[in-house]
Formats: structure tokens, C-alpha cells, sequence
């Protein structure tokens, strides 16, 4: 009975896409090292609509720099582009790390950007012995990273991002360190506290490979602002240079796993990327097990007692408001079957799930929640919001989980959108918040719940008596 | 002289002949503009194909998009724009989908396996799908990027035989993100291939002799409803929309407007020239920011179509609705000092608005892709040592803040988090915040936006203050708090 | 024997004639109910105002409730309750406020003074100025509660003189909190009250040979208009109801039904026993909980008025509707053991419901205010060795779910929590989870709460598992952590 | 130019009362006591409609017991129901604490309550002696708590239970145990932890007089939960008997404040007592400092970062979304006037405040705000839900910020009402939430933008896109 119905796009063409390109997910995972720069190997609109896009969800300040490809790269190479882009940063904003992040033009016309850092490096070796202000500038870390636009997408590109960044920077070591290394995925910042937050309560030392909690959700502190701008926090070198001697790594999404099996393969650090994110309370358990395995502490009891709170609020709501409400949710491929597993967990029906990615673990995973729960699941793979929109309107759905481009469908059929994922931008605060961990699965709990309160009750307002 | 190499430059000087700080002296020295960004500079300009899909054709309600490009230039291509539209058709009718341009947009979404073999077939089947999806459609539009660039896919081609085999116009642009230094290169070739193909392809169900093609107006937040509020108000008919609200036939009809406004003359003023030049259809250009420049303008307008006392009444209406309130806001930020950084021209529009209506001090004014005109223009409108620069960058835009500290800075989302972490507000003026800003209302909006940001009251709350005396509290005679101490820190 | 003790009752023997445990051999046992509860326990049971206001009067659509209390009777009084009403009056017209019954409550908010000197001036104000800001209600109801039974206020004085001076009933219902056990006696006030003060005081605008009273039906989450529409496609009429979806005047029409129809037998026989001795009408007692006691009662009904075919008719089309549904969730349900904690008669209303149509297995039965008649009832429905409890107190509750681990309790608020806290489910049975709760589609809904609540799936997920093997991984060779294991604690 | 308008309730007739009886009051601060269970003197009633109305805002077991008083006591007073409930407690319950509470009906009948529970306790003692299963219960504290429900409301209730509780419990010491005692007023759950959260960062001890944060929010776990239920935390007797020994008493709510004052002239505890409630950011800038008149606390980064973040919001939305928009706040009149201040950080216009009580400080404090902010601010002093009905229909009003009472306004006029204050029985989750300090300021700036966005930027969606 329970089961998954793969449903892939018959269309070539893709209309309202549930993803972007590559580039943007490097951009994502550079901005989490602290006093990184990604720089796009691009046209201007390369690095321009990434800036937008971004600082649209976060409203944050979104710094990306671009090496400028115009006509004359088209034809002679980018190789000048890349070099004093490059070294333009390098001078100007004496950064720790630099992403050099290709794209589609920068692919096609065939830039060997290995190449070119490799160039590049030896000219900041020149410049840093020359004068004394350039003092240094040797010691930034630049890391090619090969993201052409038409392969994969923005999750993959985040993947190869981190896997680009583990491979150049981080340093054979001996010394244990008894952290853990966690590869977060295309989180918000929300959910990159919770995971910290909930190593913190175990206990268990970190290193966050690449943590964008701050960048992205930072302080309004101008006393205290620097100039250039740098945003607070992130994983620095050190410990990126560090993760080789961690018990293990986890990766919390399956595109970001390469990272670690990189880390295994080469310093021999177990590697744990088979499991669904931490998401409700299955995928906590599972996690906090995880982080036991690895380094064998112990449960406190304030965590508990957030697993206890959540449970708690949880039995309030689902048999009574929330069972057998029909949900479509859709967006990232990893987060998406840990919040399918939630709602489950919450007693409501998972009727579809899309994601705009070709994420084979997806279907897999999917699979692994109908069985768990019972359910007969829709999965659109590699679908678009524009299957979403036939779907839901064809179907018999309750509530939607997803992103605001989403928001036309829920205006046009009545449906509220519960704002999940990216972007979020015509709602303020939930990427500040998790939806990972305990607490997280309380506020999305909270969220979807109101939002029935508000929808299906209010109507029969009397029942909202008690 | 007169340029400024700023100290976050001394690396990168060729960026200062791009900074020009105003010296009266001096108003014949030219700027460098236009000009690809210097690389590895976090710059805030868009790419060729933004300055087609995301300004001109964006705006046009009737029409399907399909981005001959991989994912990422389609996803970033929708949707992303503040220009409404009513679905009302020329013809009487109306169009089935709500905001139709704001709601979807396609693309083919290609894989390597299309850059080795070309994008082509792809293509023609994607637009095939398009109209299979959108059947309402007016005409679909197929836009080069970077990528059909450069494996050189001949979209022209394409477009031609499906217009044949839909019987719709398939219109390609041919706009590569990388096709130029900015944006500004897109607005251009759009206009080029609007001119060529579309103009004088149709005839408009009938005209009047007060018609008029509004150009270079994309209704921004509702700008192009208050002006066409205003212009009908008068007795004059807007035949067509160059772009906002406009629809794939208004474009056509442009051959047969009576006489041509252009209201915003980075982007438009190509087509104006090309429609005059093989149509006769004499163009004026426009400006309707500010209460004076509005007034000014209608009356231009009145005064071209006999309608003088139209226009009359039409300010003394509208600039009667707002002139008290806009007293209060005048009172409020006279000598604020503000930047304005604007995408082209609004930097010399509002300058003199801001210094003469409102009382503020502009120290700085910036654009992402002015070409020579508008900086002479700007360099007219600013005051004496007021700083001009062209496509500036965050470091630059840093430095002006460390040592200038506006009092509020009009510009993109990209400068506003950045503002606000350095404790300046800032105000979006592509997209607004409570628009529209145009005419006597807008003027008056964004008086009010102004007003909320320099007087929000978090920018008395930035620092926490520990209680001052705090340290002499371990001197009190007595060991709890002293009563008078704790009254202090209230 | 059959008496029983609980264990965290024997500092309190007083309990052990308020436990019974069913014993086939001694169904002559009376156990003691009805009684003052012992002081210190955390009881269940509301006072006597909150039998008159909370259930009864509260219901009717059309009144003003003023209650003459310090604040808090007031404050909750108001709105607690899930009695819906429809706008529609008895003579066509349409009361001009919504839910009128749920969204105000009015009182006279008494003082120290007052207590002092007496709160008749002020109740008499009160209700002039209630009627000033309602002026379109039908009456006004006065409550008297614990402050003024105690300090004397003659509240009926004060109504009567309202009444000529208002031109509108205005009503005194006697009903201070500490008069009387729990709140079954203010059901008995409130039924003599209306009984001697209303019925039989206004002709009801038509009548016809299918005229009924529903009495002793709230309407709580809907209850009544299920019935009704029963009734009224068998072609029976509703001429008056007592008290849900009801209005003061239907009340008042209640001498002129042909037929009386008692729902709920705790609360409202009073009225229609004292109906039937002055007015000759006769009642019948009527259970429509569950689908076969609905469709017997339906039958009934029919027989008394020839509406037999009728009467199929109905039960054939609304028991159509859910019997496959139910069949689902008798498998599901079945065997799992339930407590029927309900404030009166549900206890053994549902009790053989829930055993034989459902399959489950009821353990315990308890009641906040019944008297002897209604554990009689419970007596005779559940089987060998059920425990009844009278008043049950939360010590008694906690000692139950120990000893016996139900599977669900259906409950009130109070309970609910309490439940969840031991790890075990609860549905409230005096207002509904995701009621209606009577009738073919009621019992339905009944069957879907029981089983979403027994069936959530965080019952299975209250504990956390720590990773077995934790401890042996120290053991394992490898410095790192063994694959295997890893393998396993996933 | 700015000020108040002071409006008082011209009837005489309450209609929807925004405020209840002394005794609820007085329950809520027994329930915070570790093991404390409040015992209510009057008719059933007086138990199960507080039971009642505490669990269906809280969805949390409320255990209360009542004294049973009927026409008996009525007539020959009610001596034996205190004397015999409190036994049956002590005995059947073993709990630290029990509040005696009275009511109108056992005050009218003229009950010393003070007098019975002092034979109590002598019969508590022999009990003691007596039998060896009741060794023990001589220690329970029993703390008889006047509160006529014909005087104050529930507010002041709340104040005096504190004040009694204090009076009876804390006992003399030298030592100075360096803590802050804090008497939160009627908060929920997630303001009392939010505070906690503040005083552990800032490193400093407190004693919360009395803390309902986990008995009102308590975690699910069956496998640990003991019979006789107690809820989990609360503030420990031993604790109240040490609260003489701290560094000062702060008091949240002004109504709750004469407790402080009693440690302040029997202990020498200094009090503080005057200000605003932390809400927002000056309001918690100053409760920060209190702390550090106290205790010469320093603040660390992590509190200046919580700030900057919940600034970093207000500055993303408040010009931009919300300024000017026109405001109405009614409930507690402590966190009324709180948040009335922030409402006016938010650059929003504070049109009308409203509280049930009569505190002679809500006005003057809202005199205050008005003056911060250069506002005309109509108050409704002492007035009813129905007053705020007519006025919200009769005066331009953008946002409704109050209890779930309010929601039929909502309703009929169209205007979002933020939930705020008690009771919140329609939507779910917000009791556990703050809405004092940084953070729940920074949550109260989010559920405020959103209900904005919804209501007044759907229309016009494309403001939406940013």
C-alpha cells in the first residue's frame, strides 16, 4: 500500500524553476568562512542577481565579488579576469579565503581556473615579498571552484563548494580534536544555531564546514562594524584547516556530503551522510545518535526536556487540529523529506513533494517516510513550481509548505503557504528560526498549526473555544 | 583636479577617472563611464540580458518569457520586478491571467549535453511547450544569455520559424549577459529589436489626435498609473506603453502615437529616435519627479496639444493634494544629507528636487550604467563639491560613508543592508519601498519614506548604555545599592 | 464489596461509596453522588451558577446575560462554551448579531461597597444600561451568584421592576455558586425558573400536528442541527428548543408541542416532567449517541407521529452514509481500552456504543454530577468489573491510569493534560474535539477522534533511544568509530 | 502636543470584562512555587473555572483544589473546609507549599483565614507526631493568601499571593547570596524563561518569586513523570527563604511590586519597582542596567549581540513596513504600557491603550511613552472588551494587539489581531514564546510584520518582490 509515485517533468521546458545554478550555492558556502570573498567568474549579472536574490531572504548584505567576463574574455580567455580580480581582492580586502567560483561562460570558454590560481598564488607570493603593505597577502587562501551553471544546481554547487574548500585548505594532522565536523547544507541561519546550539548542550566541540549563521544573521552593531565590511562569524581557516582531525563529519543534507567522504577518504575521518536532516523528531533522535556514535556522550537532560516541549506541543495540536490534512511541500530535496517525516510524525497526510534538484537520494528518502507513515506519496522530481501549481489545483490539498514564489498559488486557490526553505521574502524572521532540531520542529509545528487554526477553524470559530 | 581617486582605490586606479567631484571650473572634463567593471570589485551593475528581461520586456503583461539559458538566468529573470499590470487588453478586452508578467517565467533549462550538441532543438521545443502551457498569450519572447552566446545557437533562426509555425510572434533578443558593460547594453539592443520587428507591425483598433506612446516608463511600483492618471485627466490618450502595463500589441502600434514622451532617456530614448527618424514622430523628453518637474512637464504637454488649461487643472488639483504635507516633510529634512545612487538617471532627476522642495543636502550622486549625457547632467544639478561616481563599489561606497556619514542614502538593495550595518538608512529608489514616487503623490511618498528613515527611532537605540556610574556603586557607605544611584540609572 | 477504595483514598474514606466496581450480583447497591465534594480534593465539578449560565441559559441566542458578581463569575461566564447559534428568529426575522449567545457577557462588576451596601441599585443601573447597549434583545437574564446570594440581594424584586420599566423580561435566576453540590442544581433552578416564569407566558406564531420540543440539546459544536435536520426531513418541527441554537421566546412556546423529547436526562427532565403535569404534554426520553440508539430513537419518534417510512428514510440515507467508514475504525478500535469521564449522562450513553459498535473495551465510567438514576444506568450498561466513579478527584485519575493504562480517556479539559502527562490520550467529551458527536455523522466524528488520538504517532515516539551498542564502541579497534556500528545506529 | 487622554468607563455595567478575580491571580503564583498547590476557599466554581480557564491558555494540567464551600459553611462559616483541605492536601499530596486562597464567598462569610491555618499548622504538627506515614507534614508551608474577589483583580491578586508567600516563607539571614530576586507579574512561560535566559548571561543568580515557566509549559515525558503530579520547576521553598539574602529585588510588573517592598523593609533588600517591564529595546536596556546597579554585572557580547539582532530587524522593517501604521493595545496594563514602547521603537503610532485594572500607574507610565515618543495616546482606564470594540470601529485602527477574547473583533471589522497576553486559546505556541527582552522583542517586530504583510501588502504583492 505505502509507497512513493515518481513523478518526473515531461516538459523540456521549465517554467517558475524550484532551483538556480550552481554558482549560487558556492557563493552560500564561501560567505560561511569567516573573513571569506567569493568571487564569480562571470558577467555581471553573475554575481548582481545572486547579491539580490540573497540579501532579498536574509536582508542582509550580501558581498560577491565578479571577475568582469565581457566580449573580450569571450574570445581571448578570462585568465586577466581571474588573476586581477583575484589579486584586486586580495590587496583591497586582505580577506582569509577567496572562492574563485566558475559559471557557464567561464566553463564554455574553457578557463582552466585550477590553472589560473595556481598563477595567481605564485603572483600574491611576488607581491606579498615586494612591498610591504601587499605583507601577507600570500597567505590568502584562494579556492578554484568549478561550478558551471549547466550542471546540476545551486545544492550541487554548494556540494562542490565545500568539497573545493576541505580539499584546499584542509591540513594533514595527527592530533585528535574530538569535534565533530558538520557539512550543513543550504541552511538559514536558524538552523545552523540550532545544530550548534544542540552540540553545545551535548557537549561536543564543532567545526562548522562552512557556517553562514552569522554572515547571514547578523547583529546591527555600527560601534563595532569594521571597515571593508566583513560579516560577523563563520568557520575560520584554522579550524577549516583543523577538520581533518575531527571523530567524524556529518553531513546534514545528502548534495553536501562530498565534503565528507573526502575528509574519509583522505584523513581517514568517518564519514555519516545517509541519513534524513535533522528534522522533527525522528531526524533529531537520529542525529543526537549520530553524534554519540562519533564521539560517545551523553544526552543531557535539557535536551531532553526540548524533545519533551516539542513532544508536548505536538500532542496538544495533531490529533485535534492537524490529522489527515493533505500537504504538498516543496523545495530543497534534503530538507523536504526531513519536514515530509515531521509532518507524518504530526498525524498529517504528505500527498506530494517536489524539488526542483535531480537529487537521486530523493525518491529513496521519500520512500523511506511512505513506509515509515503508512502513505501513498507524490514525488516530483525534478519538477518545477509550475507543476506544483497543476498538481495542487488538480488535488485535494490542505496546506502548503514552500517557498514565497509559491505565494500566487496560495492567493489564487486559498491555500495558506506555510513559508519554508528559499527564498522567503514576502515574510520577515524565519530565517533567523529553525526548523531543524527540537526546536525547530516546535516552531513549524507552531506555524502550520496557526495557520490550520486560522484557515479551517475560524470559520466554525466556536471550536476555537475549547 | 576634479577627480578622485578614493584611498580604497589607490590599487585600482584607473577608477579615478570614474569618481568626480563637482568643481565649477571644470564642467567640460568627462568622466569615464561605461566601461566594463574593473574585476574582483563588488559592483552593483546587472548584465546585458537583465537590462532586457529585467526592465523593458519584464514589464509587458501579455506576453510568455522563455530564457534560452541554464537554470539560474531564467529563476533569476522572474518575477523579480516591481511592475504591476491590470489584465485590461487594447481591444476591450481582457487578459485571463492576473499580473500574467509578474507570475511566470520559462526557460530551457540547459544541461551540458545541450552546450556540446547547441541549445537549438531544445528551444524550438521548449517555445512549442510554452504556448502549449500559455494558449492566451499574446506572443512569446525568447531572450539570449550567456550561454546561447557563446555555443552560438542561432535563436533568431528559431524564433522566425516558430512565428511561422504558431502563428504568433516568437521575438528573439539577443542579449548575452557578458554582451556589454552593463545592463544599459540590453535596454539598447531591446529597443533595436523592438524597433525593427514590432514597430509599425500592427495597426491600433483606432486613434485620436491626443495619443501619445509613454517611453521608457515601466511602472515601477505604479509610477506609469499615476502619470496616465494625470495625462487622461488632461484629455490625452496613451496609445502605448514602452513598457509598463503594456502589452505585445501597444508595442506595435508605436508608429501611430501623435507625438513621443521619454520619460526615462538612459533606457528609451534609442527607440524615440528611431521612430522620429522613420516615422516623423517628433519625441520630447520628460520628467515628472518632483512637484516643479511635474508641473513643468504637463504643462509642456498641455501647451503641445492645446490643452493648457487641462494641465492647469490637473496640477492645481494634484500638487493641491500634497503642498501642505509636503511643508511638514520639507521642515523635517532640510539639511539631511543624502546620496542618491540610483541605476541611470534618477540621480539627476531628483537631485534638484531633493535640494529645492525637501531642503537636503545632496553630497553624493552615483549610477550603475550612465553614459556621458546623464553624468553632465548630474554634474548641472549637483552643487560644488558635491561627489559623482560611476558605477561605484562597496568598498568606495564604505569610504564615502566613514568619511562623509549621509544622513540617508537612496539606492539598491544591495547598498541598503550594507548602509545599515554602518548605522545609515537607506531607501530602495529602483524598486521603492511605499511607492510609486513619480508625480505630485509619488513626490510626496517618497518624502514620507525619507521622513520614516532618518527619524526611525532605532537609530537612537544603536548602542546600549551600561549604567554610567556604575563603577562608583562598589564605593556606597552602604553594601546594597545606594537608593540615589539607582534613581540615576532610571 | 463492590464498593472500592482507591489507595490514594484512604485518608479520605468518605470516597469508597463514591467508587463502585461492577459486580453482576449486587446491582441494588447505591452509590452515594450528589454530595458536597471533600474539601481539598482537585474536583472537576463547577458550581451552581455555572449549571445555569454555562449550560442552559448561555445557549440562547437572543438575550442579555447580566451577572451580578464580583468580576470573575462574570469574566467566566462569557464565551467559554461551544453552543454555536444561527441568527434566524422564530418569527422569520433575523437577530441582529451573530453568535450573539457567545460573543458578550455582561455583569455588574461588584466592589467592596457594594458587598458593603448592598449591589441592587447597581444591578438595577446595570440592566437599564445593558438594554441601552443592546437595545434589540429579546430579554435580559440576571445571575445571581455566591457575593449576592450571600449579602441578600433580592434579584427577583429588581427583575420584576426591570420587566414593567423595560417593557422586556428580564429574568432573576437564583443561582449562587455554593448553593448547592455541583452544578446539576443549577440546572434544576434554571429549569423551575423558566418553567414558572416563561413556559406557557407567549403563543408561538404557528403551529402544526409535527410540533416538537427538543429539550435538554445545547447544541454543543452542532449536536442540534444534526437532529434537527433529522427531524425535519422525517417531517418533524422543532417548535422550541431547550436550550441550544434556542430563543427566549421558543422557550416561552414550549406548553404548545405535541411531543416532548428529553436529549440530555440530568439536565432537563425537571422541566419537561413539570411541562407534562400542567400541560398534559408528554415526553419521552430520547438517546441518539451512536448509530443504533439514533436510528431506535428515530424510529420511535416516527411511530409516535406515523412518520414510519419516514423515519427509514432518514436512517437509511444517514447511516448509509458512515457505515463503511466505521467498519474501518471498529478494526482500529477495537479492543482498545477507553474511560468515559463526562460530566452526566454520556457516561452511559456511550458506554455500549463504544463496546459494541466500536469493538472497545470500556474500563471505567465517571461522572461530575450525576444522581442515583444515572449510575444506575451506568451500572446496567458496563460489564463485570467497570469502575464507576462519582466526582472522581485527579489523585483517584492518576491511581486509574497507573493500575489500568487506558488506551484513551474521553474527558474534560482538566483531565485532558493531566492524561497526556501519564502518556495517555484524551478527547474532550463535553465540548468535542472535532465535533458534532450525535447522530450517524456525529458518532463518525466520535470514531475519527478516537482513532486519530489513539492512533497519533507521537505516542510512539515519547522516548528517546540513546544508541544501544553506545558503551561497546569504546571497545572497538579502531581509534575511529567502527563502520558497523555506525551502520547500526542508524 | 503629546500626552494622554485618560478615558474612564462611564457605565456601570462591565461587558466582556478584560480582567478577572483576585483568587486566579493569586493561584498562578502558588502554581509557581516547586510542589506548591494552591487551595481555593470558596464554591466549586472557584477551582474549575480557573482550572479551566488557566489550561485552555496554557494546554497544560492546572491542579487546583478547593475547599467545597456550600450553604453549611455559609451559615457556620467555613473553618472545617480550610482545616480539613489543607489536611487532606498535606496528607494525600506531601507538597512543599499549599496557598489557602479566599474568595468573595468565604470572605463575606467573615472566614479568618489567617486564624485557620494557624490551628492548622498546630494540627499539621500533631499529625506529625501521630502516625509515622504523616511524618512531615508539619513541614509543609502553608501561606494563607487574602484575596476577596470583590477587591482588585486577578493583577492584584497575583501581588498579594507574591506578598504573602514572601511574608510567610522567607526567613531572616546575613549571608548575602549575591542573587537578584525578580517577582516576574503574570507572565507566560516564555517571558519568565526569557528573563532567566538575560540573568544567566549576565552571570548572575536568581531567585524568581515565583516561577511558572516549566509548570506551564512543561515537557511530555511519561517515563519520568512521578504520581502525585506535580509540574516540573517552579521556585523552591528554600529558595523563597533566601530571598532576604539577595543583592535586590526587581519587580517585572508594577502590580506585583509589594513584595519587593516587603523584602525591602524587612530584609533591607533594595527594590526596584518603578520602572517599565523590559519590553522592547530601551525597556530592556534598563532592566539590564537594574541588574547592574545591583549586582555590577558587566553585559556580555552575547546580550549586545541578541540586542544588535533584534535592532537588525526593526531596521529591515519598521520604516519600511510599519511606521505610522495606528495601533491598539489592551490587557495587562504592565506589559500594556511595555509594549506600547515598543510599539513606538517600531516607529508605529500608539493610538489606544486599554487595560481592565485600575492601576494608577498605567496611565502615568503611559504618560511616559506618549512623552518618549510625541504621541497622543488614548487611555482606557479600568474599561471593558466592549470599549475597545466601539472604539476600534469608531477610529482608524491598522493593528489589534491583545488576548484571543478580542477575536471577534478581529473578525467583524477585518483588522489583524496580534495575540498578545491572557488568555490566548486560539492560536497555539505563544505562551511559550517571550515577548520581553531583546528576543522577545525581536519576536513581537516579527509577528507584528507579518500580520502586516498579510493584511496590507497582499493586495499590492508586487511590493512584495522587494
Amino acid at each position: 500500500m505505502s509507497g512513493v509515485n515518481v513523478i518526473n517533468r515531461e516538459r523540456n521546458l521549465i517554467v517558475n524553476p524550484l532551483k538556480t545554478c550552481q554558482p549560487l550555492g558556492a557563493m552560500y558556502a564561501v560567505i560561511g568562512v569567516s573573513r571569506g570573498i567569493p568571487m564569480v567568474h562571470g558577467s555581471q549579472g553573475c554575481s548582481s542577481f545572486v547579491r539580490y536574490h540573497l540579501a532579498r531572504h536574509f536582508r542582509e548584505p550580501v558581498e560577491i565579488a565578479v571577475s568582469s567576463l565581457h566580449e573580450a574574455a569571450a574570445v581571448f580567455g578570462g585568465r586577466k579576469n581571474i588573476n586581477s580580480g583575484i589579486k584586486n581582492i586580495a590587496i583591497r580586502y586582505k580577506p582569509d579565503l577567496i572562492g574563485a567560483i566558475t559559471t557557464c561562460s567561464s566553463e564554455i570558454i574553457g578557463d582552466d581556473v585550477f590553472g589560473f590560481v595556481d598563477t595567481t598564488n605564485k603572483e600574491l607570493a611576488e607581491l606579498s615579498k615586494e612591498k610591504q603593505e601587499y605583507a601577507g597577502v600570500e597567505k590568502v587562501k584562494v579556492v578554484p571552484i568549478p561550478t558551471p551553471s549547466f550542471v546540476g544546481t545551486h545544492y550541487s554547487g554548494y556540494g562542490v563548494a565545500v568539497n573545493s574548500i576541505i580539499q584546499t585548505v584542509t591540513e594533514i594532522n595527527d592530533e585528535e580534536n574530538g569535534k565533530v565536523n558538520i557539512i550543513p547544507g543550504l541552511l538559514n541561519p536558524g538552523d545552523v544555531k540550532e545544530l550548534k546550539h544542540i552540540l553545545n548542550s551535548l557537549n561536543v566541540g564543532h567545526i562548522m564546514l562552512t557556517d553562514v549563521s552569522d554572515a547571514f544573521d547578523g547583529p546591527l552593531r555600527p560601534s563595532i562594524q569594521e571597515t571593508p565590511f566583513y560579516p560577523k562569524g563563520g568557520v575560520t581557516v584554522d579550524e577549516i584547516k583543523n577538520a581533518s582531525s575531527s571523530s567524524g563529519t556529518i553531513s546534514i543534507c545528502k548534495y553536501a556530503s562530498q565534503g565528507a567522504k573526502t575528509l574519509e577518504s583522505t584523513h581517514n575521518v568517518p564519514a555519516i551522510t545517509d541519513d534524513l536532516a535533522p528534522i522533527g523528531i525522528k531526524g533529531t533522535d537520529q542525529f543526537l545518535r549520530n553524534i554519540q556514535v562519533l564521539t560517545d556522550c551523553e544526552v543531557p537532560e535539557k535536551l531532553l526536556d526540548e524533545r519533551g516541549l516539542t513532544l508536548d506541543m505536538m500532542a496538544d495540536v495533531s490529533a485535534r487540529y492537524l490529522h489527515g490534512r493533505k500537504v504538498a511541500i516543496f523545495g530543497d530535496p534534503s530538507l523536504t523529506t526531513g519536514l515530509a517525516r515531521l509532518i507524518s510524525e504530526l498525524s498529517m497526510e504528505v500527498v506530494m513533494v517536489c524539488s526542483g534538484a535531480d537529487e537521486k537520494s530523493f525518491p529513496e528518502d521519500m520512500e523511506l517516510v511512505a513506509k515509515e507513515s503508512g502513505q501513498n506519496i507524490d514525488v516530483l522530481q525534478e519538477q518545477d513550481l509550475r507543476a506544483v501549481e497543476v498538481y495542487v489545483k488538480e488535488n485535494d490539498i490542505d496546506i502548503l509548505i514552500g517557498n514565497s514564489d509559491a505565494r500566487f498559488i496560495s492567493y489564487d486557490t486559498g491555500i495558506p503557504l506555510i513559508r519554508f526553505g528559499y527564498p522567503v521574502y514576502d515574510r520577515v524572521g524565519y530565517h533567523s528560526q529553525p526548523i531543524l532540531g527540537y526546536r525547530g520542529a516546535k516552531r513549524m509545528t507552531e506555524l502550520i498549526t496557526n495557520a490550520v487554526l486560522e484557515k479551517y477553524y475560524e470559520e466554525k470559530h466556536w471550536k476555537l473555544q475549547q | 583636479m576634479p577627480f578622485k581617486l578614493f584611498d580604497v582605490d589607490k590599487e585600482i586606479p584607473e577608477r579615478e577617472k570614474h569618481v568626480y567631484v563637482k568643481h565649477c571650473g571644470d564642467s567640460d572634463t568627462e568622466m569615464d563611464c561605461n566601461k566594463s567593471t574593473v574585476p574582483g570589485c563588488m559592483s552593483e551593475r546587472g548584465c546585458v540580458y537583465a537590462g532586457s528581461k529585467g526592465v523593458i520586456t519584464g514589464a509587458i503583461k501579455d506576453v510568455v518569457h522563455v530564457v534560452h539559458s541554464p537554470v539560474g538566468c531564467t529563476t533569476y529573470g522572474g518575477g523579480a520586478k516591481r511592475y504591476p499590470s491590470r489584465p485590461n487588453m487594447p481591444d476591450g478586452t481582457t487578459f485571463p491571467v492576473e499580473n500574467f508578467n509578474l507570475k511566470y517565467v520559462c526557460g530551457t533549462d540547459l544541461k551540458e549535453s545541450d552546450v556540446v550538441f547547441g541549445g537549438m532543438k531544445k528551444l524550438k521545443q521548449s517555445v512549442q511547450e510554452a504556448y502549449k502551457e500559455f494558449p492566451f498569450t499574446t506572443a512569446i519572447y525568447c531572450h539570449a544569455t550567456c550561454t546561447t552566446g557563446l555555443i552560438g545557437d542561432d535563436i533568431d533562426a528559431v524564433c522566425k520559424e516558430l512565428t511561422e509555425e504558431l502563428g504568433i510572434d516568437v521575438i528573439a533578443y539577443n542579449t548575452p549577459g557578458f554582451a556589454g558593460p552593463s545592463q544599459s547594453k540590453g535596454h539598447h539592443i531591446t529597443n533595436d529589436t523592438m524597433f525593427d520587428q514590432l514597430v509599425g507591425s500592427k495597426e491600433p483598433p483606432k486613434t485620436t489626435d491626443y495619443d501619445i506612446c509613454l517611453i521608457g516608463e515601466y511602472n515601477i511600483d505604479g509610477d506609469l498609473w499615476v502619470l496616465e492618471k494625470y495625462l487622461n485627466e488632461m484629455g490625452i490618450n496613451i496609445l502605448s506603453r514602452f513598457s509598463g502595463d503594456s502589452t505585445h500589441n501597444e508595442i506595435c502600434y508605436m508608429h501611430k502615437s501623435k507625438l513621443n514622451l521619454v520619460r526615462c532617456q538612459r533606457s528609451a530614448t534609442y527607440i524615440a529616435e528611431l521612430i522620429e527618424e522613420k516615422y516623423g514622430t517628433p519625441y520630447i523628453n520628460v520628467d515628472f519627479f518632483s512637484t516643479e518637474y511635474c508641473a513643468d512637464n504637463l504643462r509642456m504637454i498641455g501647451k503641445y496639444f492645446n490643452l493648457e488649461e487641462e494641465a492647469e487643472k490637473v496640477i492645481e488639483k494634484y500638487h493641491g493634494e500634497v503642498k501642505e504635507e509636503l511643508e511638514f516633510y520639507k521642515e523635517k529634512l532640510s539639511g539631511k544629507k543624502v546620496y542618491i545612487f540610483s541605476g541611470g538617471p534618477k540621480s539627476w532627476h531628483l537631485s534638484i528636487p531633493l535640494e529645492k522642495e525637501l531642503g537636503m543636502d545632496v553630497t553624493a550622486v552615483a549610477s550603475q550604467f550612465e553614459h556621458e549625457g546623464g553624468y553632465k547632467k548630474m554634474k548641472e544639478r549637483v552643487k560644488e563639491g558635491a561627489t559623482i561616481v560611476d558605477d561605484p563599489n562597496s568598498l568606495e561606497l564604505e569610504e564615502m560613508i566613514k568619511t562623509d556619514r549621509p544622513d540617508i542614502i537612496l539606492a539598491g538593495i544591495k547598498e541598503k543592508y550594507l548602509a545599515y550595518k554602518y548605522g545609515v538608512p537607506s531607501i530602495m529608489i529602483h524598486s521603492y519601498e511605499n511607492g510609486p514616487y513619480i508625480g505630485f503623490e509619488g513626490f510626496l511618498n517618497l518624502a514620507k519614506d525619507l521622513y520614516a528613515n532618518i527619524y526611525n527611532p532605532i537609530w537612537d537605540l544603536l548602542e546600549f548604555d551600561s549604567f554610567p556610574q556604575k563603577e562608583s556603586a562598589k564605593d556606597g557607605q552602604n553594601e546594597k545599592v545606594d537608593k540615589e544611584l539607582m534613581e540615576a540609572g532610571k
